[in-house]
């Protein structure tokens, strides 16, 4: 059964290798072997998934040793896949959410010439993700880390010939490297520690190892977190990589490659565990993460920003789950999991809002437009309801699960980021009213609308492919879409409850991820009740800024937190003050510098020797007589010398 | 009269009347010398009787004749082991027959052929009035530029005493290095500076130059073979004799038998350090060594070009072997004495020819400061006084040599109407006009720089290994340095060469006959071969590496 | 005596360039294809050493030894261990592809007599520079190995001088000269490094009376032979300087941005990925077995030292404005990596430095190249004279982007295996050089997005607009490279194979072993 | 008297001889004081001859004439054509070529 794992990771490869190699001539069915063949992965998921549920818990590891990839001295990396009931949940998720999103670009891509080469992308990037979950060792799983982060690339500068993309892209992709490096530090500090960097030996080791050691790999691992997961300090390229189209959004930016972190972290939950500061240090990231892109969140007004905002602070959430130890690992997928499908559904349906409204993106634009894409509308109200923890949907359970994890932590650090938790949750349902409200509801302020004011943010230039500029009309999206979008609020409001009750998904992942009850200071209900309040405060607050008064077509120049929250709380600026104009001048002098100093000493010796020939050669002044004076000079040292030499 | 005083060719005539002995004289060893010497003499008479038409011909018959049966009787000798096991002194004293002479002797037999071939060659310059011209003068004693001289060149005079002069020259080298005491080494010095003085004077265009140069020449040479004289006088004084074999005893303080009479001065050391350090300076002066050097750069510049190259080849060879045996036979008990300034010397020597050579432009002028760093170089394996050193140096001079007449015999074909177009900024461009000449030229400058697969290289791998291994490895490291310096000029001849654009009005070069193409042919050939299979020759200059005493 | 298939894998490239030399001017084209089967021919050579070549055998095989100039002690000794094995096949691979790429690069120009044959030239040279670095990486007589590591200059020094970019943004005239400066540079630094490595080579001589590299680093090994530190030291510098000019090293790197962005691609693939990689071999091959006390004495300096060119070449690369010259300064830090990886003195670095030259070789071929066919098209160096070339020309574009994930180590490309085989070996021995050396990698990425973001994507340029894309025979250059960088990034043992064997001897010579790790949790 | 002397005298004379070539420009006293040197070798080598009783000096002296001589002969050849060409026999006008 196990020889099924390739197979998983292969089929969407291969529709990658055929995509971008085939060329043109598969531009008519390119986009149907892309989703056929992510199906197919994700059948094969399915199957190995009712395999493991026949095994029992304890036997639920699968193994596939493919060759020997890299082997120097004790250096031995295998290409080795490792499915347990961790990666099995990510497969089906990656898969399922992967295959739907698939089909919903079918018909968003419709008009864009480049569809084949977008397919081709999308499975690269769902090949690079499995092997990433899939990965039996750190290398390996490197491999398909970085992987992710090509594809996030490309799709992120899907449309290269708009700078802003393809700026976004590189953006993306360094300071996704800057992450790396921490992992593969990471790695090479297993290696000194443990002379092996799989799984195995290294998490079944972390005993043995010096704690410093251990916290050193932790931090790395958290850092390498921090850049895929756009997680504080790193987090700076996740609202720029809205600039790919939605459906990359959805799938990379919001359900999938983003949680990488959260996976890497719950995978070395060993070495978390020996670890506390680095523990520590993850809850604080996850802590100010949530609180970070909440307030971010609020500020947006374009409607794939604000959802990126929350993105990266429910991923907060399940960082800080995940730092909480084995309290919280298990909630941290949970939440993951739930997450997948509210966020990618919240982004379809903002991709089918757009799709409707001439890729429109300012949600001040927008309004009123429930009667006119009622799909859309429930669907996107339904992820609404799931992500602010609406009693009964699922990120009601995760969430709340969460949060009393942190209480659970005990002391003061559980107070603060409980406290925090319960914060980041108000917040969430403040801005997310706000969206749908701005979105769906009030008078439709995209009707006779002035000509957009150029700092308006505007998105997908598909459009020049795809419909004029006029004032738009707005219209439910095809069926093609349509669809995944119902089956993800299915999900997102089934979810959550499937899992919990009778704790399913703690029995579930329990074994490979380990699991302790806290003792929290509060009890379950009393969170719940707690958490219930602040959402209700949230929801609240925004009814009465966006649902009461209509909403201004210009955005306000709002208060100093809304200014801040606007650029990001200052962290572009710093970002360019002090890398991006620090380091062109560092390059800048470093080129003056090789080129007068290193340069200069050689040419300048250069230039001396020829001096001194200058010199010397006028010594050489055509008298003869001269001639002869140094040959009587010549001569008398001569004498004079050898003389001396008897003296001395 | 003390017996041993009487031990020397030039003092038998001082024997009673009553029992005279003819003195005894090996006619088969010398007769590398003697060939040459005979064919100089009927070159003279060939000048006072054959019609002039035909001189030319008959002179280079000659000439050719005689040099082939040189070379042939130098390896006849050789073969008969007088190079090594038979290795004596002959001529009652006055010269040795030993490995280094002959080693030498050959190659400036072979040199003077190559350089004679060039000598001949008659198709560079236009032909004037209906009559193939050589590059010398039409007649030396008419005025430039006067009717004379037009008359002259009307009627298609030619200088064919220039092959006499050369045999003169060549015979004259052949005794230099050969020559067993000090009386022979200046008569040789004389016998083959005199006709390159004259030759210097002979060039047929830029005879103002060609006269100057002479001029030059011939006063700082004479003042030169002065105090050479003066240091052999001041030997003789030390030693009580001028042979080689005599004065080395006295120096190492072996000599058996002092007369009383000669105690105040015989042994002072003072006439022996001064006398020494002249004669050495005197073949320093031969070989244009910094500070003696200065005579180079403009004779090499106002020679006429083939004069230039036998003289660049074959006066270093006869100086090196005269400087070679010096030092190793008369002085080697002064080792202590003249090796830390022969190291200053050769220092000043490799740094100043390289680095001056630097700013040249004019391609005869940068290859006399090229063979003035050589000197340095070949210098460095003089210095290290051991056998290797001997026969390391003897392998450079071959290969030098060669490199040298061919270098000079390309320059030769770069022609403009003003004659040879010796300025650098008229060789821009040479690759692509004529890619062949330019790329011999450019293997020439190649092995000058010493890069691999070149004779160059392997010569001065020789030479700076023999000094390394006789302790002189800072003189090795200023060698090497001094390379680098010079390897940048080299290159840039090449650059000019092949990377700059041709001028539209440059140079044309001529096509020359079979006699230049075999002088060039031969010094790439020798550049070649003993830059990657050297081994034989190495041999050679092993088994030649010893002097006899 | 057996066949002599080292001498014959040398030997053919020479005899082919003679003969590519000698095509008549009219048959330009016989000329480019002699040369192509040639060197396809060698190619087929080089595998049959690579087949013949049995790792875990004899340290040095297929010897060939025959006296040569006993006078200098230099004997005609060649023999291939695993490393040169690798480069030699590496070598081989690459020249049909540069060849190949270089297609059109030497038709001459109106100038020139009939007389002047640059493409017989161009093609000649290349050949004969395969020749002599191919013997050079066979020759184990260090004499032997001199003269052909010096003697590949003069080749080299044509090539960059004689034939460069067609079009110039300042005109034929200023290029010429631009050229020559480049190619002057180029032989002077070498040359420069050269002398002072004949001066050590003649202090090695005055040594061990000898060259043979066996003979004396055996009787090194068994103390028969013994040398004074100082003196050791001192010779282990003349050798090391020459290699780390040729390598190049910082501070003695500022030859190699001139010679790339002078040359055309093709002579500039072969400068950095063929030519260069002598001196790094020579450091493993010669400075480690010859002198390896001195080795580690000066580990710590040289480590600093390919830092630094990590370093600093990296962010000189993000400040070009010339394609070339970007790609020149990223080699210059690669090789700063390799050099790391040597000195770090452990398997993984050692093996991965050895791999990182095949590696390097191939990324580099392919970034250059497409590089070279961007530039060829329009006519210019400059990065900023693109824009939008992604639209017009796809393949190019995307070839030139494998190739430039290529050059930041992409994992799933060959370059990414070698570089993190670097990093780990420096940092299990050095843990905060191999921090440093880490940054590295971010860098890389920078420069390689920059110059694909500012050449590719974007708004199309107007001169770019009518830009064709890949020709057949361009792609024919192009995809075998990254079929390679694709096959040996996911599957690197058949390179690791070869080499380990030899890296462990090389190991044992200077008398290093890996260090242990804290925990001996591996199997 | 002292045979020492001459030789001082000698090494006088050849001083002078060497400092003439040095500071006359005419070619032909340049010439003459060449001469001049030589003629102070052979002073030295017939004192030389005589402290050591033996005729070698001596003989050599003749030498020496013969060879001054033939360099007269030489040098007096390019002196005058140089001098025809020129109408000047100063050494220093003859400077062509320098540097």
């Amino acid at each position: 059964m196990e020889n099924l794992i390739a197979p998983l990771i292969a089929a969407p490869l291969l529709g990658a290798a055929v995509l971008l190699v085939g060329g043109r001539r598969l531009d008519r069915v390119g986009h149907w072997i892309g989703t056929l063949l992510s199906t197919a992965s994700f059948v094969f998921g399915l199957i190995l998934f009712a395999d493991l549920l026949g095994k029992n818990a304890e036997h639920r590891t699968l193994t596939q040793h493919l060759w020997t990839w890299i082997s120097v001295g004790g250096f031995q990396a295998d290409v080795t896949f490792r499915l347990d009931q961790l990666s099995m949940t990510f497969v089906l998720l990656i898969t399922g959410v992967g295959s739907l999103i698939h089909l919903y670009s079918v018909g968003y891509m419709e008009h864009d010439e480049r569809r084949r080469r977008f397919f081709g992308y999308l499975n690269l990037f769902l090949a690079a993700m499995l092997l990433l979950v899939l990965a039996d060792n750190y290398l390996l799983l490197y491999v398909g880390w970085e992987g992710v982060g090509l594809a996030s690339y490309l799709l992120i500068g899907f449309w290269q010939h708009k700078p802003s993309a393809a700026t976004a892209a590189k953006k993306a992709f360094l300071v996704n490297r800057v992450g790396d490096m921490g992992l593969s530090i990471a790695i090479m500090l297993m290696f000194t520690t443990f002379g092996s960097f799989a799984f195995g030996p290294v998490l079944s080791h972390t005993g043995d190892a010096s704690e410093g050691k251990l916290t050193a790999i932790g931090l790395m691992l958290l850092l390498a977190a921090c850049g895929k997961s756009a997680q504080v300090p790193l987090q700076s390229w996740l609202g720029d990589a809205m600039e790919g189209p939605t459906p990359v959004s959805a799938l990379i930016h919001a359900a999938t490659m983003v949680t990488a972190g959260v996976y890497l972290i719950v995978r070395s939950g060993a070495v978390f565990n020996a670890a506390p500061d680095a523990q520590l240090a993850v809850t604080v990231v996850g802590a100010v993460t949530l609180l970070f892109g909440a307030i971010v969140g609020c500020a947006k007004d374009d409607i794939k920003k604000a959802l990126a905002g929350s993105t990266m602070s429910q991923i907060g959430y399940m960082v800080l789950a995940a730092g909480l130890g084995p309290i919280g690992y298990v909630f941290a997928i949970m939440h993951l999991v739930t997450h997948g499908f509210f966020k990618a559904g919240l982004f379809l349906g903002a991709g089918s809002v757009m799709h409707g409204m001439n890729d429109e993106v300012d949600m001040r634009r927008y309004g009123g437009l429930r009667k006119y894409m009622p799909v859309t509308f429930i669907t996107f109200g339904l992820g609404y309801l799931a992500i602010i923890g609406f009693p009964g949907l699922s990120g009601f359970f995760s969430k709340d699960k969460i949060i009393e994890a942190a209480f659970a932590k005990g002391g003061t650090e559980g107070w603060i980021l409980g406290g925090a938790a319960l914060l980041g949750a108000a917040i969430t349902a403040f801005y997310m009213t706000r969206v749908m409200l701005m979105t769906f509801f009030g008078e439709e302020r995209w009707k006779n609308q002035p000509t957009r004011s150029p700092e308006a943010p505007s998105a997908e230039p598909a459009a020049e492919t795809r419909g004029e500029h006029s004032e738009p009309h707005p219209h439910e999206s095809p069926k093609v879409m349509t669809i995944p979008m119902i089956v993800l609020a299915v999900g997102s409001v089934f979810g959550g409850a499937f899992f919990s009750i009778g704790d399913r998904f703690l029995h579930w992942l329990e074994p490979v991820t380990g699991h302790s009850e806290g003792d929290s200071p509060l009890s379950a209900t009393a969170v719940t009740g707690a958490t219930m309040v602040c959402l209700v405060i949230g929801v609240a607050i925004a009814w009465a800024r966006y649902g009461r008064k209509p909403v201004p077509a210009v955005a306000p120049r709002g208060s100093l937190l809304t200014r801040a929250a606007r650029r990001d709380l200052f962290q572009d600026d710093f970002n360019h003050v002090v890398l991006v104009r620090g380091g062109e001048h560092l390059t800048r002098s470093l080129v003056y510098v090789d080129h007068t100093l290193v340069d200069g000493v050689v040419n300048g010796t250069a230039a001396g020797f020829g001096g001194l020939s200058g010199r010397l050669r006028r010594l050489q002044n055509g008298f003869a007589r001269s001639y002869a004076v140094s040959m009587f000079g010549g001569a008398a040292l001569l004498v004079a010398a050898t003389l001396l030499m008897r003296a001395v | 009269m003390s017996a041993p005083a009487v031990h020397s060719l030039w003092t038998t005539a001082a024997e009673p009347i009553s029992k005279i002995d003819a003195p005894k004289i090996e006619y088969g060893q010398l007769s590398p010398t003697l060939i040459v010497v005979g064919a100089a003499l009927i070159g003279v008479l060939i000048e006072a009787f054959v019609p002039r038409k035909s001189r030319y011909y008959a002179q280079v018959f000659v000439s050719v004749v005689a040099l082939c049966a040189a070379f042939a009787a130098v390896v006849a000798l050789a073969a008969d082991g007088y190079g090594t096991t038979k290795a004596h002194i002959a001529a009652m004293g006055a010269i040795a027959v030993d490995g280094p002479a002959l080693f030498l002797q050959g190659t400036i037999v072979l040199a003077g052929l190559v350089g004679l071939f060039t000598f001949a060659e008659r198709r560079l310059d236009p032909v004037a009035h209906g009559s193939r011209v050589d590059s010398f003068a039409a007649q030396a004693a008419s005025v430039p530029g006067s009717d004379s001289e037009k008359a002259a060149v009307k009627a298609g005079f030619t200088t064919t005493e220039v092959f006499p002069l050369l045999l003169f020259a060549i015979s004259g080298m052949l005794i230099f290095p050969a020559a067993n005491d000090l009386l022979t080494l200046f008569v040789a010095l004389e016998v083959f500076s005199l006709p390159l003085y004259l030759l210097c004077a002979l060039a047929r265009r830029k005879r103002l130059m060609s006269q100057e140069a002479a001029v030059k020449y011939f006063l700082l040479g004479a003042f030169a073979s002065a105090f050479t004289l003066f240091g052999i006088a001041l030997l003789y004084g030390y030693a009580g004799s001028v042979s080689y074999a005599r004065i080395a005893q006295v120096v190492d303080g072996t000599v058996t038998d002092v007369d009383p009479a000669l105690a105040n001065t015989m042994g002072n050391d003072a006439l022996l350090l001064i006398g020494g350090a002249m004669l050495v300076m005197g073949l320093l002066f031969k070989v244009g060594a910094v500070p003696f050097h200065m005579w180079t750069p403009d004779v090499y510049q106002g020679a006429p070009t083939p004069v230039t190259g036998f003289m660049a080849a074959a006066t270093k060879v006869a100086a090196f072997g005269a400087l070679l045996r010096l030092l190793y036979v008369v002085l080697p008990g002064l080792r202590w004495d003249w090796r830390p300034v022969m190291w200053a010397v050769a220092i000043i020597t490799m740094l100043g020819g390289a680095i001056v050579a630097i700013t040249q432009t004019d391609i005869k002028r940068l290859l006399a400061y090229s063979s003035i760093a050589h000197a340095g170089f070949i210098l460095a394996g003089v210095i290290a006084t051991s056998k290797d050193g001997v026969s390391s140096v003897l392998f450079y001079l071959a290969g030098y040599s060669f490199v040298t007449i061919g270098a000079f015999a390309v320059v030769t074909l770069v022609r403009d109407p003003g004659g040879e177009a010796t300025h650098l900024s008229k060789w821009a461009g040479l690759g692509r006009r004529s890619p062949l000449v330019a790329a011999v030229f450019a293997v020439f400058l190649l092995a000058f720089a010493g890069i691999p697969l070149t004779s160059g290289f392997a010569g001065k791998f020789a030479v700076f290994k023999a000094a390394a291994d006789g302790g002189a490895v800072p003189l090795v490291v200023i060698g090497v340095i001094s390379s680098a310096i010079a390897a940048f000029f080299y290159i840039r001849v090449i650059v000019l060469m092949f990377f700059s654009e041709p001028k539209p009005e440059g140079p044309t070069v001529a096509v020359p006959s079979p006699l230049t193409m075999l002088a060039i042919g031969m010094g790439v050939a020798v550049t070649l071969v003993l830059g990657v299979a050297p081994q034989y020759f190495l041999d050679l200059a092993n088994q030649a590496g010893v002097f006899v005493r | 005596m057996s066949f002599p298939l080292l001498t014959a894998t040398a030997a053919l490239p020479a005899l082919g360039a003679v003969a590519t030399a000698a095509v008549p001017a009219a048959q330009r084209t016989a000329a480019k294809w002699l040369a192509l089967l040639v060197s396809l021919a060698t190619l087929a050579l080089a595998i049959t050493v690579l087949l013949r070549f049995d790792p875990d055998g004899a340290r040095y095989q297929l010897t060939e030894s025959h006296a040569w100039i006993k006078d200098f002690g230099v004997r005609y000794e060649l023999g291939v261990d695993g490393i040169a094995v690798a480069l030699i096949a590496l070598t081989a691979v690459l020249i049909p592809f540069i060849i190949l790429a270089g297609w059109h690069d030497a038709d001459p120009l109106e100038t020139g007599s009939r007389r002047w044959r640059p493409t017989q030239g161009f093609f000649a040279l290349i050949l004969a520079v395969e020749a002599m670095v191919v013997i050079s990486f066979e020759a184990t007589d260090v004499f032997l190995f001199y003269i052909f590591f010096e003697a590949m200059l003069i080749p080299m020094y044509f090539l960059i001088g004689g034939f460069g970019d067609r079009a110039h943004e300042h005109g034929e005239e200023t290029a010429a000269t631009q050229r020559s400066y480049a190619a002057v540079k180029f032989l002077l630094y070498n040359l420069v490094g050269g002398l002072i490595m004949l001066a050590a080579v003649i202090g090695l001589y005055v040594v061990a009376d000898n060259f043979s590299l066996q003979e004396i680093a055996s009787a090194r090994a068994n103390g028969s032979l013994h040398m004074a530190t100082s003196t050791e030291r001192w010779l282990f510098l003349g050798f090391f300087f020459a290699f780390a000019v040729k390598a190049p090293l910082w501070p003695l790197h500022t030859w190699l941005p001139n010679a790339m962005q002078e040359s055309t691609a093709p002579v500039a693939v072969l400068i950095t990925a063929v030519v260069d990689k002598v001196g790094t071999f020579a450091m493993l091959r010669f400075c480690l077995q010859l002198f390896p006390e001195a080795s580690r004495w000066a580990t710590p300096v040289i480590l600093v030292l390919a830092l630094i060119s990590i370093v600093y070449g990296a962010l000189l690369a993000v400040g070009q404005r010339d394609i070339k010259r970007l790609v020149a300064y990223a080699s210059i830090s690669h090789f700063g990596f390799i050099i790391m990886g040597i000195f770090a003195m452990t398997s993984q670095g050692q093996s991965g430095a050895t791999l990182y030259m095949v590696n390097h070789g191939i990324s580099t071929a392919a970034l250059m190249l497409v590089a070279g066919f961007l530039i060829s098209r329009r006519g210019s160096r400059l990065i900023a004279d693109y824009g939008g070339v992604q639209k017009v020309a796809p393949v190019l574009a995307g070839t030139f982007l494998i190739g430039g994930l290529a050059t930041l180590s992409l994992p799933g490309l060959a370059p990414f295996v070698s570089e993190f085989l670097v990093l780990v070996g420096t940092f299990t021995r050095y843990p905060v050089i191999g921090i440093i050396a880490t940054f590295g990698i971010v860098l890389a990425a920078l420069y390689v997005l920059v110059l694909y973001q500012r050449t590719m994507t974007g708004p199309v340029k107007p001169e770019v607009s009518a830009m064709p894309d890949l020709r057949v025979r361009e792609l024919v250059v192009v995809a075998p490279l990254i079929a390679l960088l694709i096959f040996l990034g996911v599957y690197p043992k058949p390179v690791t194979d070869i080499v380990n064997p030899a890296v462990k001897q090389t190991m044992s010579d200077v008398h290093k072993k890996d260090p242990k790790p804290e925990v001996e949790a591996a199997k | 008297m002292n045979p020492v002397n001459y030789l001082y005298l000698a090494a006088l004379l050849f001083t002078i001889g060497a400092t003439g070539v040095l500071i006359r420009r005419n070619a032909i006293v340049v010439f003459m004081c060449i001469e001049l040197m030589l003629n102070a070798c052979n002073l030295a080598f017939v004192a030389f001859s005589r402290m050591h009783g033996n005729l070698d000096g001596q003989i050599i002296a003749f030498f020496t004439m013969v060879v001054a001589a033939a360099e007269v002969v030489v040098g007096l050849a390019i002196i005058v054509s140089l001098f025809r060409t020129r109408h000047s026999a100063s050494v220093d006008d003859a400077s062509l070529m320098k540097l």
